[in-house]
């Protein structure tokens, strides 16, 4: 039994079905990504997983727990992360600022009133959090603020605040997108390492085959708004239908 | 069922005066996105439009009348308007008489030169600025504005009439089957109902049937983006903003029949027209006007003294009330569009 | 010190000095001399410099890290006065147990209020703050007038209970003895100075409520809060709640509303319906834009500035003009005094106005961003002039949150 | 005691609504007193000093110094006016205040000064808890009340609209609007007229359509507005509008009446006031060697006739003046040892007496009306009625005044 | 502004310089010439002189590390205002855009499809295309923009944004396609693209050359830009450091190493 399950999940924009009975069982401590064509879904399904969106029929269970009706920092709060396709960061403040945001998250819950601590004392989450910041390659900017980024290094932030709560489930959508090749490869042994040390469990979104193919260990082919195959990479690359409705030439 | 219907009346008229000024706020405010706290300043700046209208037709000659003495003992002073010297006293009266549909004349050529001015030398540079910085700059206009005016018109209201034809009231439960005297409406309110709608529809018109509108709904989402399409963003904005005041303007000038214009009778107009273009939805005009005319029934209704036994002190904060349970219900008030001025 | 870090600690230190000072640094020129109407330096102002400065600063938790723009923030005020008053008219003139009250009530409604209105954002949160705030003004004028004396204002009639009185008792408020009204007069030359119970109550209070919104900025509280301001989606995905957050935010900028009441009261025993009328709530928000929103300083500066001119210069006739101008020719003097004229004494709000416009406009960011720049003119920071005004996408933030 | 003048000389101050809807009554009461300090400084034509009762004044300043002044706004918001009023005291060493133009702020800035050990002579204030139930030893009023309106109005209506009425008032909703009505409601009903209605209209209106609609159908055949300033000039325009006074009810005109006059409420009104009936403390029509020297000194600096408003600051300055000159001192306790009980004459309302008991001036009320055909633009109210003081006369304990205690006299000390 | 300094620091020891090349390179007239521009965000100074040319009918790639400049150099060029130019000149076919506002820059025949889409909140797909319509010169019809993208064509009356993030790329460009353009600056325009899809707009960029228009595109991957560009211009901190034709960098081991890291 896998930690999470997404069974017979629907969803209709007006007369747009988005998601159609879409089934999906994702192995603890895998990486699985999730690929198809433009429109296919798969920000849709993500947003269903994290709570943004409630389906039309179908359940979502994470570790057992529906996660179908809770708002979306209780499912962060069970340990589900989300990158954004556009990075979703806090632009007025500083990088580290950024950082230790998810940091108090992770250690006080939802809400937790320290209103006369001092920053400065929280030494041991200050830690954490440059640590986290020099995975990433980001310790010179820490001083910046976020929104004078270029957009590579908001994607990097993003995901530097995913990882550093150490969530069991991180959901990336086109993590890699907009980044230079060499970051992408940094980025692509960053999450290999994350994975391997922490045995995080990830869902990849991601259009970058390079990517899809050096990190997943399984690879769901969404198409119209249901899943066309679920296999191991190797076998999608030489899949016909996927060749034909997603991979194109790329395959080749 | 006369006295409903008489406040219904009342609730119509009051909710033209308030849809009137809350469209023109709802232009620069909904639309444009800037915090106009000088949009009542222009309210009242049109209202003395009429005074001054009235002022320039009432220039006279002045003659001394040795016969009569004034309170000092001097000789009196009898003066003469110089229009009626010009045109004769009988045609000269009712230009006089007519000075406050005249003056409409006056005020669309000076709030659409006044919103120009205001829009490129001021305004323009607020756009991207923080909508407090919006409120400072423009309070501190429309205290500017209302001291202006103050120093030159003084701070008593002034009376303004409106023509004599439309001076009286006129017996409307009559025409719709009622007992005599059951309805009697003041001809000039009814006047500036009917006026309000012809703006009100005027604007819409515009607004629909143009791409005017869309254009300057994409620039108020994304300037940068419309400006790379080739559009001239600016100008559309200028234009708009001079509509809006030039619609404020009219409401005005229209309005100081209705009760003496006052330097200060802007501010009193100002967090009401707010109230009614929030609930009305932001970026809405039909709200807006929906929003206006609701709360002036609401208003005139709880004012009936039938209500207010029951519940003493209900007219005093039913507009507030009725705003705090429309947005409660509708998170965007009346009709407004997601993701306009909710960060 | 006190968990603050050494240059915070240097900032306290010269806060601290500068509101103990205030009453020897509002008192530049001598008594009598053509200047002396520009000294601010008498207990009534410098008491509402102080008292303005405790709203200021408890707003600008709210507004000026969340961005949460509340436009009924005059109902705390105005609840905190009536607390006072009623406490002396029930017990004694003893300004405690008014203040602990005015901060309860304040608090109370603050959690009604915000509780309801935090429920929508932006602009729509505005206006629901401001609907309760008008709601709440238009009933203690009127129908509420039992419970606030309406229109005259809730004040101490003799034959009211203050069981706690005795005849001993001070017929003024006090705490614990020490008259709010004293005050110690010191002749130094040709300069008066006024060393006033009130103002260093007042002094203090605000003092304390200051360092308690310093290590609310330096808190994790604080942190988080300026992260609503900047992106609530990324805050609920990163497990956050921001409900508690604004609304905590919003309780306690009430109760320093409420407290800012409750000193008003204590200072002069009087509580009128016209705090709580939007025009007061305006007033703060002005205050706080004017001198710099997100600061921990503007705000007070902004306070006082405002205070300033609502006092002195409507205060300036044209009698006073004519007196200054009095060596130039009689033509030279009336043409000057002409010009002046209509920008003093009931001119003071143009004037208000007029200055409202040149600071945001040259000014963004506010008084202190001014102060910022005239500073690095001096000490030749900054290395490229600044376009104020300039149209862009990013304005680059004042990232400091000192000064 | 408190700001004891120790120089050549003494400083009034003069705290009058400078910005907001009371700005021009304000101006003209600064104007007034202006005159006032040229008069007691022995500049300019001396005004009604010539003509005051009391000749202790003699143009030479008071006790021997020069009478300066400081001015300030009170925006008519109690907080505003104690904060100027404290910053006169505390900053301009001013030893009396004197001002403003609504009962609210008289109210607030009289329990100031009694705080301070201020010496108030109050300006326009017209309800009747300044001193009622509000009055303080330390606070003084030169104007008339709600209950004197009353009571000299209803004889007035009685002769003219007959003693069969039927009224319906509309009422602003704040203190000063209940005490005029409960005033005016005893008065009419004491000469048997009816109240059919009292309405009471939110402050902040402007538009009073809906609360004027219902009275036609009322079966009402007066409307009473006890309403003032801009409130006033509204509702009756609104009155007028929806053509009340060209109607017949039970047989009768019907007629609208405005208890409470004032110059400017008159301008502003315009042609609408014609004909109604309404009370002022004083008109600059009056024919009196007072009020003549008056009009005169002021339409000759200012270009055109005082207001009641500008009237009663302009006594009141003077009379301050005068009581110090007879106490022989500026101490707050003396001056209002000497104001109390004090008869006059020769400042335009007849002979006058300062009560004790409350601080109240009695002297003559008068009954107005708009003029039908008004010559000038400051000619827009005609005098009906002198009504003698006697007949507004009232009883210190007079319920409508009761609860009040004046306290003793406070010289800050 | 401070990673800037860091990276040009370590940048300039022991590379050769290639930006000479700049000057050679152009032969022919050039239809777009970019000459030593500079720009600023507020004060932190972008890009610091940069310059080149561009023939008409050309594709050049713009290439460079994330933070480059890339994105900074081509709102330079639009004339957007942000990054401001403070200095250099931008002549389109014997215009002079740097004396334009950006939407005059715009009815010159310069096109920009920026890098987060920006597709118009509030506004359908076919209002987002109308959009580009309103002012002249016109371009492509809805019908023809419907033809390339049917997806665009079966979501037409669908909000802008709503749309997955695939097809507000195809929105940008369509709309970009909208107008009647000379030179168009295409900004990651393959970013969130599906394979296919890129394949496919790959295709279009060659009908579109056909048509003479001129077009700049940056990318991040630079071999499949590279394929499709005639030249190359890579930036490095604000500053040209190469450029020269396609082939030279695809073919230049230590180039692609010590710039593009490829
Ligand atoms: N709020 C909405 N209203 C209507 N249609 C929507 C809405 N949100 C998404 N859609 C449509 O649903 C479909 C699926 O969108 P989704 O964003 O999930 O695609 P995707 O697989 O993430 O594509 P891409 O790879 O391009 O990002 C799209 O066709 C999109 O237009
Ligand atoms: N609005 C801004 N304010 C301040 N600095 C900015 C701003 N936008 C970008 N920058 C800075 O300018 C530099 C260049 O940014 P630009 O976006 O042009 O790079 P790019 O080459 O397009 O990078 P990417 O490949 O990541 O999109 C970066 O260091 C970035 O931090
Ligand atoms: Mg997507
Ligand atoms: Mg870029």
């Amino acid at each position: 039994m896998g930690i999470l399950e997404v069974s017979n999940v629907n969803k209709r924009f007006g007369g747009l079905q988005a998601l159609g009975d879409v089934n999906l069982d994702i192995a603890e401590g895998t990486v699985h990504a999730i690929i198809g064509p433009n429109g296919a879904g798969k920000s849709t399904l993500l947003n269903v997983l994290v709570g943004k969106l409630i389906p039309d029929t179908g359940t979502v269970m994470f570790n057992g727990q529906s996660v179908l009706g809770r708002k979306p920092y209780e499912i962060n709060q069970l340990g589900i992360s989300r990158v954004f396709q556009t990075p979703e960061i806090f632009g007025d403040l500083t990088v580290i600022e950024n950082m230790l945001i998810p940091c108090f998250a992770k250690r006080d819950g939802a809400f937790r009133m320290h209103a006369l601590k001092s920053i400065a004392s929280e030494k041991g989450i200050i830690e954490k959090a440059e640590h986290m910041l020099s995975d990433v390659d980001m310790t010179n900017k820490r001083g910046m603020t976020a929104s004078s980024l270029s957009r590579g290094d908001k994607r990097r932030l993003e995901m530097a605040m995913c990882l550093v709560q150490e969530p069991k489930l991180l959901l990336l959508d086109e993590p890699t997108a907009g980044m230079a090749r060499a970051d992408t490869n940094n980025t692509i042994e960053l999450l290999n390492q994350i994975h391997e040390r922490r045995d995080i469990t990830m869902v990849i979104i991601e259009h970058d085959m390079h990517v899809v193919f050096s990190l997943a260990k399984r690879i769901t082919v969404l198409a119209q708004g249901s899943p066309l195959v679920e296999d191991t990479p190797e076998n999608i690359k030489g899949h016909p239908k996927v060749k034909e409705a997603y991979l194109g030439e790329a395959a080749a | 069922m006369d006295a409903i219907i008489l406040q219904l009346l009342n609730g119509l008229d009051k909710g033209s005066a308030y849809a009137l000024i809350a469209l023109g706020l709802t232009l620069i405010f909904g639309t444009l996105g800037v915090v106009n706290f000088a949009h009542g300043a222009m309210f009242m700046i049109g209202a003395f439009c009429a005074v001054t209208m009235q002022k320039i037709l009432g220039i006279s000659t002045i003659t001394l009348d040795p016969e009569k003495l004034d309170f000092l003992g001097k000789p009196l002073q009898i003066k003469t308007p110089i229009v009626e010297s010009l045109f004769g006293k009988g045609l000269g009266d009712s230009i006089i008489n007519w000075s406050v549909p005249l003056s409409i004349l006056l005020a669309i050529p000076v709030m659409l030169v006044l919103g120009y001015i205001m829009e490129r030398g001021l305004i323009k540079h607020f756009y991207k600025r923080p909508h407090a910085d919006q409120i400072l700059v423009t309070f501190g206009l429309a205290i500017v504005l209302q001291e202006i005016v103050k120093y030159f018109y003084g701070a008593n209201p002034i009376p303004t009439a409106a023509p004599d034809m439309f001076r009286g009231s006129i017996d409307f439960g009559v025409l719709i089957g009622f007992a005599e005297n059951a309805i009697i409406y003041p001809a000039w309110r009814l006047v500036y109902f009917l006026f309000s709608m012809a703006i009100v529809g005027a604007v819409f018109a515009f607004l629909r049937f143009t791409t005017f509108g869309m254009v300057v709904r994409a620039g108020m989402a994304d300037r940068e983006t419309v400006g790379l399409l080739g559009i001239n963003i600016d100008k559309r904005f200028t234009i708009m903003f001079g509509i809006a005041a030039a619609v404020a303007g009219l409401a005005g000038v229209m309005y100081a029949p209705i009760n003496s214009p006052n330097y200060h009778m802007g501010m009193d107009f100002l967090v009401l027209s707010f109230v009614v273009v929030v609930v009305g939805g932001m970026g809405s005009l039909p709200g807006a006007v929906l929003a206006g005319f609701l709360l002036g029934i609401l208003e005139s209704f709880a004012s009936m003294n039938e209500v207010k036994s029951v519940i003493p002190g209900i007219d005093q904060i039913i507009i507030y009330l009725v705003a705090i349970i429309i947005l409660l219900t509708r998170p965007r008030g009346l009709m407004g569009r997601k993701g306009v001025m909710e960060e | 010190m006190l968990g603050l870090s050494k240059k915070d600690t240097t900032f306290l230190l010269v806060v601290i000095f500068l509101t103990l000072a205030t009453p020897i640094l509002l008192q530049p020129f001598p008594e009598g001399s053509a200047m002396a109407q520009f000294n601010a330096g008498y207990p009534d102002l410098m008491q509402r410099f102080a008292i303005y400065g405790i709203f200021a600063i408890g707003f600008n938790i709210l507004f000026g890290l969340t961005g949460y723009l509340s436009f009924g923030h005059a109902a705390f005020l105005g609840v905190g006065s009536y607390s006072v008053v009623w406490m002396y008219k029930l017990l004694s003139y003893n300004v405690l147990p008014g203040l602990v009250l005015a901060v309860i009530t304040s608090a109370l409604f603050a959690l009604f209020i915000g509780y309801i209105s935090l429920r929508r954002s932006g602009i729509y949160f505005s206006i629901l703050t401001l609907a309760f705030a008008q709601m709440s003004f238009n009933l203690a004028y009127s129908v509420l007038t039992p419970l606030t004396n309406g229109e005259t204002g809730l004040q101490v009639y003799t034959d009211d209970p203050q069981i706690l009185m005795d005849a001993a008792s001070p017929n003024s408020p006090h705490f614990f003895g020490i008259l709010m009204i004293e005050s110690t007069k010191v002749n130094i030359g040709g300069w008066q100075f006024t060393f006033n119970n009130g103002y260093y109550f007042c002094a203090i209070i605000a003092i304390i409520v200051f360092y308690l919104s310093l290590r609310i900025f330096r808190s994790p509280f604080g942190t988080m809060l300026r992260a609503i301001k900047t992106n609530q989606t990324r805050m609920n995905y990163t497990g956050l709640n921001p409900r508690p957050y604004t609304l905590a935010a919003f309780v306690i900028s009430g109760m320093y509303a409420g407290l800012a009441g409750g000193l008003l009261a204590s200072m002069d025993p009087l509580a009128g319906a016209e705090r709580m009328q939007w025009t007061a709530s305006g007033e703060v928000v002005l205050m706080t834009i004017l001198g710099g929103a997100g600061t921990l300083m503007g705000p007070v500066l902004g306070a006082g500035f405002i205070k300033y001119f609502e006092n002195i210069f409507s205060k300036i006739n044209d009698n006073i003009l004519h007196s200054w101008f009095s060596a130039l020719p009689d033509g030279v003097e009336d043409a000057v005094v002409f010009l002046v004229h209509p920008f003093i004494g009931k001119g003071w709000s143009l004037t208000l106005g007029l200055l409202f416009m040149m600071v945001v406009i040259f000014l963004p960011g506010g008084l202190i961003e001014g102060g910022t720049r005239i500073w690095n003119a001096i000490t030749g920071k900054n290395r490229k002039s600044n376009k104020p005004g300039q149209d862009g996408k990013h304005h680059p933030k004042p990232s400091a949150h000192v000064n | 005691y408190m700001n004891e003048p120790k120089g050549g000389s003494v400083v009034f101050g003069f705290n009058v609504p400078q910005t907001g809807p009371y700005a021009d009554e304000g101006a003209d009461e600064l104007r007034a007193y202006q005159l006032a300090v040229e008069h007691l400084n022995g500049e300019g034509d001396g005004g009604m000093i010539g003509t005051f009762s009391s000749k202790m004044l003699k143009g030479n300043g008071v006790l021997g110094k020069k009478v300066e002044f400081v001015s300030g706004d009170t925006q008519t918001k109690s907080d505003a006016a104690r904060a100027s009023a404290k910053s006169m005291i505390e900053k301009d060493g001013a030893i009396m205040i004197t001002g403003g133009s609504s009962s609210g702020v008289a109210v607030a800035v009289q329990g100031l000064c009694q705080e301070a050990g201020i010496i108030f002579m109050a300006g326009l204030t017209h309800s009747n808890d300044t001193t009622g139930k509000d009055k303080k030893a330390n606070g003084f009023r030169h104007f008339f009340n709600a209950y004197m309106s009353g009571a000299a109005l209803a004889p007035v209506l009685a002769k003219n609209y007959g003693t069969d009425r039927r009224a319906y008032h509309l009422t602003a909703d704040y203190t000063w609007g209940w005490t005029q009505q409960e005033s005016i409601q005893a008065a009419t009903e004491g000469v048997g007229w009816e109240t059919v209605n009292n309405v009471l209209t939110p402050l902040a209106t402007t538009d009073f359509s809906s609360y004027i609609a219902p009275v036609l159908n009322s079966g009402a055949d007066v409307l009473i507005l006890n309403h003032y300033g801009g409130n006033m000039v509204n509702s009756l325009t609104n009155a007028v509008q929806f053509g009340l006074r060209d109607k017949m009810v039970n047989g009768k005109q019907f007629e609208i009446v405005v208890p409470l006059y004032s110059e400017l409420m008159a301008k502003g009104a315009g042609p609408n006031i014609k004909g109604v009936f309404g009370s002022t403390n004083w008109s600059w029509t009056l024919q009196d060697e007072g009020t003549k020297a008056f009009v005169k000194s002021f339409g000759e600096k200012y270009g055109f006739p005082p207001s009641n408003a500008a009237q009663t600051c302009y006594a009141q300055a003077l009379l301050y003046a005068d009581a110090a000159e007879r106490a022989g001192t500026f101490d707050p306790c003396g001056i209002a040892e000497s104001l109390e009980g004090f008869e006059f004459d020769g400042l335009g309302n007849g002979p006058t007496l300062y009560r004790k008991e409350d601080h109240q001036c009695f002297k003559d009320v008068l009954v107005m009306k708009g003029k039908e055909d008004p010559t000038n633009e400051y000619d827009a109210l005609e005098i009906v009625e002198v009504t003698p003081r006697a007949q507004v006369e009232y009883a210190p304990d007079h319920p409508m005044f009761a609860g009040g205690d004046l306290g003793k006299c406070n010289s800050g000390a | 502004m401070s990673q800037i300094e860091l990276i040009k620091g370590g940048a300039e020891i022991d590379r050769p310089d290639f930006s000479k090349n700049a000057n050679q390179a152009a032969t022919a007239p050039a239809f777009l010439s970019v000459h030593d521009i500079h720009a600023y965000y507020g004060e932190s100074y972008i890009v610091q002189g940069v310059s080149f040319n561009v023939h008409e009918g050309e594709i050049l790639a713009l290439l460079g590390r994330n933070g480059a400049g890339k994105t900074s150099t081509l709102r330079a060029i639009a004339q957007i205002g942000s990054p401001q130019m403070t200095s250099g000149e931008v002549w389109l076919d014997h215009q002079a855009l740097h004396l334009m506002s950006s939407h005059e820059a715009s009815r010159a025949g310069l096109s920009l499809v920026p890098e987060d889409r920006r597709i118009i909140a509030g506004l359908t797909v076919e209002e987002n295309i109308q959009l580009a319509q309103i002012a002249p010169p016109i371009g492509w019809s809805l019908e023809r923009i419907y033809e390339l993208f049917p997806r665009l064509g079966e979501r037409r009356k669908q909000e802008g944004i709503t749309l997955s993030g695939g097809e507000q790329q195809m929105l940008a460009i369509g709309r970009a396609l909208a107008r009647d353009i000379k030179v168009l600056l295409l900004d990651e325009p393959y970013e969130g693209l599906a394979p296919v899809i890129v394949d496919e707009i790959e295709k279009t960029l060659n009908i579109i050359k056909e048509q003479g228009i001129t077009t700049i595109l940056v990318e991040q991957n630079a071999v499949r830009a590279l394929k499709l560009a005639d030249r190359a211009v890579i930036l490095e901190s604000g500053e040209v450091v190469f450029d020269g034709t396609a082939d030279e960098v695809l073919h230049n081991e230590q180039l692609r190493h010590d710039y593009l890291a490829i």
